[in-house]
């Protein structure tokens, strides 16, 4: 199980292999993961610039406790949340979340109800830059389901 | 005998800065640290917050050095 | 739309990565990818070696036509499908699929999709090889939800 | 007059090798096509048909210069 909170870019696809690679070979059957990307736009709006806020300490216990209750709730091998903070731009990485189990099922599952869990219980918080210049918070999210 | 307070996002925007703490004295419930901090009676109802890095409801009591935190949905991911 | 039968072993990331680029960057917020890689056992039996059989021409007309249904039952951007052919070994690749699209919604319920779809829809055939030198055909597919 | 019969899978290693066409006369239906092709006269429940790379039932028709092929139940993925 890992938790990361990265303050600079990352690349999506080396965490991945970084995690499948800390498994044994032969093990799993089935990776399912996600990636969250900022978009240049946001409700009609062109957005430039997104900045990401988060309560240090509380957001990592949170995204572990949503780890934990994923594995409670299905048969997987391992999962794994990186979530950016700070300053980001359009086609930047937000959010990975994978999930490595025996068969598929359990990992399309898992690996969605962590991308559901943390939207709803993570402490992020998004402020979006617009092409005006102006500032504005994200007010809420986009339904998952 | 402090409760060390903190806001996020849109709600840390709206606090004077440098606001970190209040007196614990008369102190009992999560929604008495907001009237003391903020100066406003009551806390709205699409306020959020925890105590020592768990969510908790405004009714909830606190203690002499509890972390106090208030803020808006959270929108990650 | 892209549709690939590999023959020799392929690279998840990279792919996701070539997909990712062929689209204007902040087009998309949303990218759910599934890879199933073969397992070094199967119901209770240790597997050294798969070999994966398909149908030429058939096989590809499959997977476009899972694909263009993905994409009318659901608001997303682009989907890839690649698959292996022939011989395999634990740890490598067998399947990609992945989904673009500008909320995460749709690129989960498209990627699960294509996955039970080309299970049940495309015509390949596992055959493993067992440590005991014995070979035997898949006879059928775990069960997808 | 001919029509083309491939066998894959684990039906592909049950028939003689070399055969790729039956003669199409009198040839009406995919479980005609069976039928001459294997020399048995049921085609199995469990065997699944294509004509000219689409899936078909076995009472579906053929017509000279078809390709018809004959496979277990798909275990890709």
């Amino acid at each position: 199980m890992a938790v990361k909170l990265e303050e600079e870019s990352f690349d999506p696809a080396a965490e991945i292999a970084r995690f499948e690679a800390s498994l044994p070979v032969g093990s799993f059957g089935a990776t399912a993961s996600f990636v969250g990307t900022m978009r240049n736009h946001n409700e009609g709006d062109s957005v430039t610039a997104m900045t990401l806020e988060h309560y240090p300490g509380m957001t990592e216990n949170q995204l572990e406790a949503v780890i934990e209750d994923a594995k409670k709730q299905w048969d997987i091998i391992d999962a794994l949340i990186v979530h950016r903070v700070g300053e980001i731009l359009p086609g930047n990485p937000i959010v990975l979340t994978a999930v490595c189990s025996a068969h598929r099922a359990a990992a399309f599952d898992a690996c969605r109800f962590l991308m559901e869990a943390l939207k709803s219980r993570a402490t992020f918080w998004k402020k979006e830059t617009l092409a005006s210049g102006e500032q504005r918070w994200v007010e809420k999210n986009t339904p998952g389901y | 005998m402090a409760i060390k307070v903190k806001f996020f996002a849109s709600l840390r925007e709206q606090q004077p800065e440098g606001l970190n703490a209040v007196d614990a004295d008369g102190i009992q419930t999560i929604a008495d640290v907001w009237e003391r901090a903020t100066s406003t009676q009551l806390m709205p109802a699409h306020v959020l917050c925890s105590v020592n890095l768990e969510h908790r409801e405004p009714h909830e009591a606190v203690k002499d050095g509890d972390e106090v935190a208030f803020f808006p949905p959270v929108t990650g991911g």
